[in-house]
């Protein structure tokens, strides 16, 4: 076209599907420009670049500007055969991500770079067998079907590996390092028989480490050949290995800008004299002097050790530390918390905004999170602020998950009118981070009305100060304990602190009001009792406790322990006076790197015994059996029994409890299978064993001596599990009995809402 | 498996182009989401380059957006925006992706339980936030500018109320360089909200606290002259009722309204008229729950003890 | 209510770290990209008072009374030109 | 299906039956006392002045007389043995496992010296006058002095990481040494110091994946009429000049088996196991026999005017060397033949993967 020329019209030619609306919008040329020569081309190529068109061809026809175009195909049906190991949905999205899928323009190069990344994806499986073959077939209306043909061919398995040049260690030691194995029994579980790259790469460095960290400071692998059968079935690995000389530790110095004291910075990094050189402990000193400079606001600290060779066998390993500059945090961002408060979770940080940054306090926040037990999951991330050299944007992102329980039932009656039975017990209300819990139930069997509440933090310190009050008609037969039942009411106010990270004291001040009520069938100890001291009774109680928790997370803890004291003690002008005291322990320790494998021990201990001239109060008894102490045993059915129905001589009684409890239970905590999400599960085997003691029976007694007769204890055991689920924790287990004894009440399965173990 | 000949994916018949588009409006209309979800993606898979390719992609956002899918109606607005970046409706995809995150911000507890949604995550507020500014500063004139304006102006607000929480915390917790950076933020971000006067208020208390009475009285003097009646409180520990009284201000105020529905198509010549249906803006009623309990459940209990 | 016996506070450290050694490196006539690589970046710049920047330290150990160290810079034509607070003037002559 | 169709294309072909022109005749057959080991090792016999020697995967090295096929003396080294045996010059030379090339004495089996190497050796180790050349799997060439074992020289080839298993054998001339490597190069190397002469690139590798970029060089070069014949995997059949590395012809053939001349032709097996002959100057094809594909075959050996392999079955086949039609064949076990077949004084001698040694005549 010769240019340049006033245009009119414009006329397009060869439009099948496309909407000339598109064409016009894309192309920046209208009806009535005057044309020069650069406009065209551009236009052109900007209507080319919209990509709807494979070839445009621009031609004047007197004063009106031709468009010739030709449409792109655009893909109809996309269509793969011959895949079994790769599933069809999961190559559509490879196909979509890059593309092309159906209704989108056909491009040539995407489908060539699909069967390249398939063929890639085959030789990672140790398929090498694998080719793809891909056809395009026209349609009408200018569509095109696209044919994938996939042969996937069979898996190269590993034959054989060879290591040479090793004299220290022999084939066997080396090879155990490997995870690329011959095939074995486990080859089609663990598929460690199929030869991978990546995996290749990560067995030469274990080698490496596994000699580095042995004082071989000059090993080296010369080469590490690959060599495949014409066939494609079998994998042949070499490697060629020269051990060098065992080195041992001269000695270690610390140099550089040291902003510590020499000598904190040194005894991180001593090492006994003549000791085998390690990489491993030289990069963990290196870790911990990073990490102490991180304490002290150095975050972006760098220690770089160097070990120097000397020619008698012996090295030196000098730590060179930059510190760079001291950093500060200037904001903490929370995310994450839809239902939780920002101060909830602010006031457990111990790194403070505007201050040093401490790589220490900033991980100890993350810790104390975890151990509120409001969350699922917690990460931290630290961002430099853009144009700073010292400062950094830290970022809290929680995964709320519903701690607590929710229990609600209603009812209706013709005696009783409507029966409700309603329990709430959350220990983040609404978010507040507020511990709010409430039961009404008024059925026959059950009537209660209470109402607890702790605010963790009443002072910014971490002080709580909390009340509960109660109003309760306990009928114990209902709990398969001797029949009587006792109304109570009460209330009381609580106060607990911290002494330090771990540690915390509580102070509680309760008043109870409790009266007992018998039947015929009430076993002769309570009448006995009652007799005595009368049935109702007015206490004031104090309660002292110390806890000490070192776990490394709230729910599911996988390392650490937690330990708690309580003595409770009804002061004098009380109608009884008594002492109860408690200890609990629990102690987690994890058996491999990702803390999947765990083993655990807990404890618990239990003592009441009067103070005054009155008898231990038998409803202040400590009750075994259960999810919570012995599995594989019913609810408290451990222990003395009372003399049962006084109408039957025959009644062999019911439990009655004892003011002695030991309890204990060993657990082997192993990775849920099947399930992926497998932070919302914890599932153990377990042998428990535990009793509770009388040590001064009353008369009518019949089982029950006063001394503590250790081989009373009962033992059990069995496998549980525990689930978070979206109303609440519930766990289950499947406890069998060693050695119960022909009137023990055992029970094989049993679950609970609201308790994880 | 395939080997033995396979079976062609059976084709639907080709419905007109016309009539699937008719068929996904009077689902529209219907409030049948899923139905016209259905339809408009048919419709572009099979005519991606038709008539109503383009319109269908925009009614495709509302659908998903109508249906509670945030995920793919912020997916399917970010391709729009992607395909047809000149497009004259784009101003629409923009505003749809303010709208879902501003909803997702205002999530499900706000309408039922008594949860003070500023006190939570700002993250989607932000996106929402990001999202109308956009649209706002390259489509000024865009039919959505208003609306997204007021919406601008709520997230604001809560932005800035978060931010005088935090700072609330730090002058509890006496750390009060903290604090006063965060009255600082509000004071030079988040202008024109009512949180400006407390951001001035805790500034001044903090550096007096730091002995920079100098700093300290600059910030009384800005109070002082821009907000004359604004009663000084401490904000120190014994300061119990300061964040309600932000908090409630705020959410009293002006409610957003409803979401519009993006107008039809514009033909060739933009000077046709264009009716754009009426956005029925009813008035989002508060929850029943919230406003019968506010008083007794609110999480922040009147008494002395509590500092939230 | 009263404070309990014992009760564990955590530090609260505010602000940034200023020494003697760091003060006596600063020379009048310095620019401000001069200051911050000495000082560091200030936490506390004032938005109504651009040309100071207030570099302040205040700990509060658990249970102790809080201390507090305070310099503050004042520049003038983009130049810092004067220092006042707890800290002596540079007085040690130029180091090369 | 998928598995199916890819498993279909490997079968052996079935044997044909046709009108057998010549016989075998078994003279004698030896055990070894201990099989070849599954693993794709290239175990082989080798002859030196009237006595023949060979060993086994499980370390039992045997001599024999090579008239009567008596065993001479036995030696078990207690070691799992991957290449050999090479013999000449009064030394019985093999490598083990843990990649030690060790000699012993022709005579008697008493051990010379042993030569601790940096990887593994599995192809036959080569001798002239005085050197010993190995060639190992990481691509070195390794010149020993044949008397004391001390090392010469090494050259080392850039070898790609993935390559076939097994190495080639290098020919080792008065002055030069000649040895294709797993990069697809020829290279010949002057003796004394072991530093390259020419070096010609038999096979260039494309393709995108690790796989389609194989070439190697995976057996023994052939010395015939004044010229040297090279096959490479995945690449071609080339003849080329030896004093100067010329390329005289190259033709498209992916082989890793050895090749053997006669009748003016070289003869080849490709890497799906069809027999090719091109006339050794022009490189013209001469003939096609493709009966045997898929069958495993061996590498080729002249018997008289005709040609013999043997296969994976156990089966000895001849074939003439004129037009490749069958002439023979012979069930010569019931394990397979994978070593390299010996033919001296028209007797062939071929070491089943049984570890049996037997040696056969034209009738």
């Amino acid at each position: 076209a010769s240019l340049p020329f006033e245009i009119n019209d414009i006329r397009l030619e060869g439009l099948q599907r496309v909407e000339p609306g598109i064409v016009f919008r894309n192309f920046p040329v209208a009806a009535g420009d005057e044309l020069r020569r650069n406009q065209l081309s551009d236009a052109v190529r900007e209507l080319f670049r919209s990509g709807y068109f494979a070839d445009i061809q621009a031609e004047r026809d007197g004063d009106v500007l031709v468009l010739k175009l030709k449409e792109r195909p655009s893909v109809a049906l996309i269509n793969i055969e011959g895949n079994d190991v790769i599933k069809e949905e999961d190559l559509l999205n490879g196909l979509k991500q890059s593309g092309l899928q159906e209704g989108d323009v056909f491009r040539r190069a995407a489908l060539d770079q699909i069967s390249l990344d398939l063929l890639r994806v085959y030789t990672s499986q140790g398929r090498y067998g694998a080719n793809i073959s891909t056809d395009v077939e026209p349609l009408s209306g200018n569509r095109v079907q696209l044919n994938i043909n996939i042969q996937e061919g069979q898996v190269a398995t590993i034959q054989h590996i060879n290591i040479v040049g090793n004299t220290v260690f022999d084939d066997a030691e080396l090879k155990d390092l490997f995870s690329l194995k011959l095939p074995n029994f486990w080859s089609f579980y663990t598929k460690s028989d199929r030869y991978a790259r990546e995996k290749l790469t990560g067995d030469l460095e274990r080698l490496r480490s596994w000699y580095l960290d042995r004082g071989y400071i000059n090993f080296n692998i010369d080469s590490a050949q690959v060599s495949i059968t014409p066939d494609k079935q079998q994998v042949y690995i070499t490697i060629g290995i020269t051990e060098g000389e065992q080195y041992r530790v001269r000695d270690v110095s610390v140099a550089g800008d040291m902003v510590l004291p020499a000598d904190v910075l040194q005894q991180e990094v001593n090492v006994a004299e003549g000791e085998v050189f390690s990489r491993k402990t030289m990069t963990a000193n290196q870790e911990r002097l990073v990490r102490l400079l991180g304490d002290e606001g150095y975050m972006f600290a760098n220690v770089s050790p160097v070990p120097e060779q000397h020619d008698d066998n012996t090295v030196s390993v000098k730590y060179f530390i930059e510190p760079g500059k001291r950093t500060y945090v200037r904001r903490i961002n929370i995310k994450g918390n839809t239902r939780t408060g920002d101060e909830v979770i602010r006031r457990e940080l111990e790194q403070m905004e505007a201050g040093i940054a401490s790589s220490q306090d900033i991980e100890r926040s993350k810790v104390r999170l975890d151990k509120t037990g409001y969350f699922k999951s917690v990460n931290v991330e630290t961002r430099p602020v853009p144009g700073t050299d010292d400062q950094i944007d830290l970022e809290y992102s929680v995964e709320e998950q519903q701690s607590g329980q929710f229990t609600a039932s209603v009812g209706f009656s013709q005696n009783d009118g409507l029966i409700l039975d309603l329990g709430v017990q959350q220990d983040n209300f609404l978010g507040s981070g507020k511990k709010v819990g409430f039961n009404i139930s008024n059925s026959s069997t059950r009537t209660e009305y209470s109402f607890n509440y702790l605010d963790p933090y009443y002072t910014v310190d971490g002080v709580s100060r909390g009340f509960n009050v109660y109003y309760r008609e306990r009928d114990y037969e209902e709990d398969d304990i001797s029949s009587y039942t006792a109304d109570e009411a009460g209330g009381g106010v609580t106060f607990g602190y911290p002494i330090d990270d771990y540690q915390r004291l509580s102070f509680s001040g309760d008043v109870e009001f409790i009266q007992l009520n018998t039947y015929d069938s009430t076993a002769a100890e309570v009448t006995e009792f009652i007799k005595e001291e009368g049935d109702s009774f007015l206490n004031w109680k104090l309660t002292a406790g110390w806890s000490d928790n070192r776990l490394n997370r709230g729910f599911f803890p996988t390392r650490g322990y937690a330990q708690g004291a309580s003595i409770e003690m009804a002061v004098p002008g009380s109608d009884l006076s008594y002492i109860r005291a408690q200890y609990n322990n629990k102690w987690y320790q994890p058996l491999n790197d990702d803390e999947t494998w765990v083993f655990s021990l807990r404890g618990r201990a239990g003592y009441g015994d009067s103070l005054g001239d009155n008898n231990y109060p038998f409803f202040k008894h400590f009750y075994a059996g259960g999810l919570k102490t012995v599995r594989g045993f019913a609810n408290n059915s451990l222990g003395p029994l009372d003399s049962g129905d006084p109408r039957e001589p025959g009644d062999e009684g019911d439990p009655f409890g004892g003011n002695l409890m030991l309890t204990g239970s060993a657990e082997l905590i192993f990775p849920v299978p099947f399930f992926e999400d497998k932070s919302a599960w914890r599932s153990l085997v377990f042998l428990d064993a535990g009793n509770v003691y009388s040590t001064d029976c009353y008369s009518s007694q019949a089982n029950c001596s006063a001394d503590v007769d250790l081989s009373e204890l009962r033992y059990s055991v069995g496998m549980g599990i525990s689930w978070l689920t979206p109303i609440g924790p519930l766990s289950m287990s499947l406890g069998m009995p060693l050695n119960d004894k022909e009137n023990d009440d055992t029970e094989v399965f049993q679950f609970a809402l609201g308790q994880t173990f | 498996c395939s080997g033995l000949g396979g079976d062609k994916e059976v084709v639907a018949p080709d419905v007109p182009e016309q009539q699937l588009y008719d068929d996904a409006l009077s689902a529209l209309q219907a409030d049948n989401y899923s139905l016209a979800i259905e339809k408009l993606q048919l419709l572009e898979a099979r005519y991606p380059f038709g008539r109503y390719s383009e319109q269908a992609q925009l009614e495709l956002i509302y659908a998903y957006f109508r249906n509670y899918e945030p995920e793919s109606a912020r997916a399917a607005a970010d391709r729009f925006i992607r395909l047809h970046p000149n497009h004259d409706n784009v101003d629409y995809a923009y505003y749809l992706k303010g709208l879902t995150a501003f909803e997702e911000d205002r999530s499900f507890f706000e309408k039922y339980l008594p949860i003070d949604v500023s006190q939570r995550d700002p993250g989607a507020a932000l996106d929402s936030f990001e999202s109308f500014s956009t649209l706002l500063n390259r489509y000024p004139q865009s039919e959505y500018a208003p609306d997204a304006q007021k919406r601008m102006q709520y997230l604001k607000n809560r932005l800035a109320t978060h931010e005088i929480h935090v700072a609330a915390y730090y002058m509890k917790r006496e750390a009060w360089v903290a604090a006063a950076n965060r009255g600082r933020y509000v004071v030079e971000n988040l202008q024109e909200t009512p949180a400006v006067p407390d951001a001035l208020a805790i500034m001044a208390e903090a550096y007096t606290e730091l002995g920079m009475h100098d700093l300290a009285n600059n910030a009384r003097e800005v109070l002082t002259l821009n907000y004359p009646d604004y009663r000084v409180r401490p904000f120190k520990k014994e300061r119990a009722t300061l964040t309600q009284a932000a908090t409630f201000g705020l959410l009293g105020g002006e409610e957003p309204a409803e979401p519009a529905r993006p107008i039809p198509l514009a033909d060739r010549q933009r000077a046709e008229a264009r009716e754009r249906a009426a956005a029925d803006e009813q008035q989002e009623e508060r929850s029943l729950f919230s406003r019968m309990t506010f008083g007794v459940f609110d999480d922040e209990e009147q008494d002395e003890d509590s500092t939230r | 209510c009263s404070e309990f016996p014992g009760v564990y506070k955590i530090d609260i450290p505010q602000g940034n770290v200023v020494t003697q050694e760091m003060v006596d490196q600063l020379r009048p006539g310095m620019t401000p990209a001069q200051v911050r690589y000495v000082m560091g970046t200030p936490l506390v710049n004032d938005s109504f008072s651009a040309n100071r920047w207030d570099y302040i330290y205040s700990i509060k150990e658990g249970g102790k009374p809080r201390s507090q160290e305070r310099i503050s810079l004042f520049f003038e034509g983009g130049k810092l030109s004067r220092l006042s607070g707890d800290f002596r003037p540079g007085t040690t002559p130029d180091t090369p | 299906c998928g598995m199916f169709s890819s498993e279909q294309t490997r079968q052996p072909a079935e044997l044909v039956s046709f009108e057998q022109e010549q016989t075998l005749q078994k003279l004698w057959s030896l055990s070894l006392g201990g099989d070849l080991g599954e693993k794709h090792h290239q175990l082989v016999a080798s002859i030196s002045n009237d006595r023949i020697f060979a060993a086994s995967a499980e370390g039992t090295v045997v001599a024999a007389d090579l008239a009567t096929g008596e065993a001479l003396w036995r030696r078990d080294i207690e070691e799992e043995i991957i290449g050999g045996v090479g013999a000449g010059n009064g030394l019985v030379v093999f490598s083990t496992l843990s990649g030690e090339v060790v000699a012993l004495s022709a005579d008697d089996g008493s051990e010379r010296w042993r030569h601790q190497a940096s990887s593994e050796v599995v192809s036959q180790p080569q001798m002239n006058a005085d050197l010993l050349v190995v060639q190992q799997l990481d691509g070195k060439l390794t010149a020993l002095e044949q008397d004391s074992g001390k090392l010469r020289w090494s050259y080392d080839s850039q070898i790609p990481r993935l390559s076939l298993r097994g190495t080639a054998a290098p020919v080792v001339a008065a002055d030069i040494t000649l040895a294709g490597f797993a990069n697809g190069k020829l290279i010949a190397l002057e003796n004394r110091r072991g530093r390259p002469v020419w070096e010609q690139r038999i096979t260039l590798a494309e393709g995108r994946s690790e796989l389609e970029r194989i070439i190697d060089i995976d057996a023994r070069p052939l010395v015939y009429n004044r010229l040297v014949y090279v096959a490479g995997y995945q690449g071609r059949l080339a003849a080329v000049n030896p004093a100067n590395g010329q390329l005289v012809w190259a033709q498209d053939l992916s082989s890793y088996r050895g090749l053997a001349g006669g009748f003016g032709n070289v003869y080849a097996v490709s890497a799906d196991d069809s027999l090719l002959a091109y006339d050794a100057r022009t490189s013209a094809s001469v003939w096609r026999q493709d009966g045997l594909t898929y069958r495993r075959l061996t590498t080729p050996a002249v018997l008289g005017n005709s040609l013999a392999v043997a296969d994976g079955e156990g089966y000895l086949h001849l074939l003439s060397q004129i037009d490749g039609h069958f002439t023979g064949r012979y069930k010569l076990a019931s394990a397979g033949v994978q070593s390299d077949l010996l033919v001296k004084d028209d007797v062939l001698y071929a070491l089943s993967d049984d570890g049996r040694l037997t040696a056969l005549k034209l009738q």
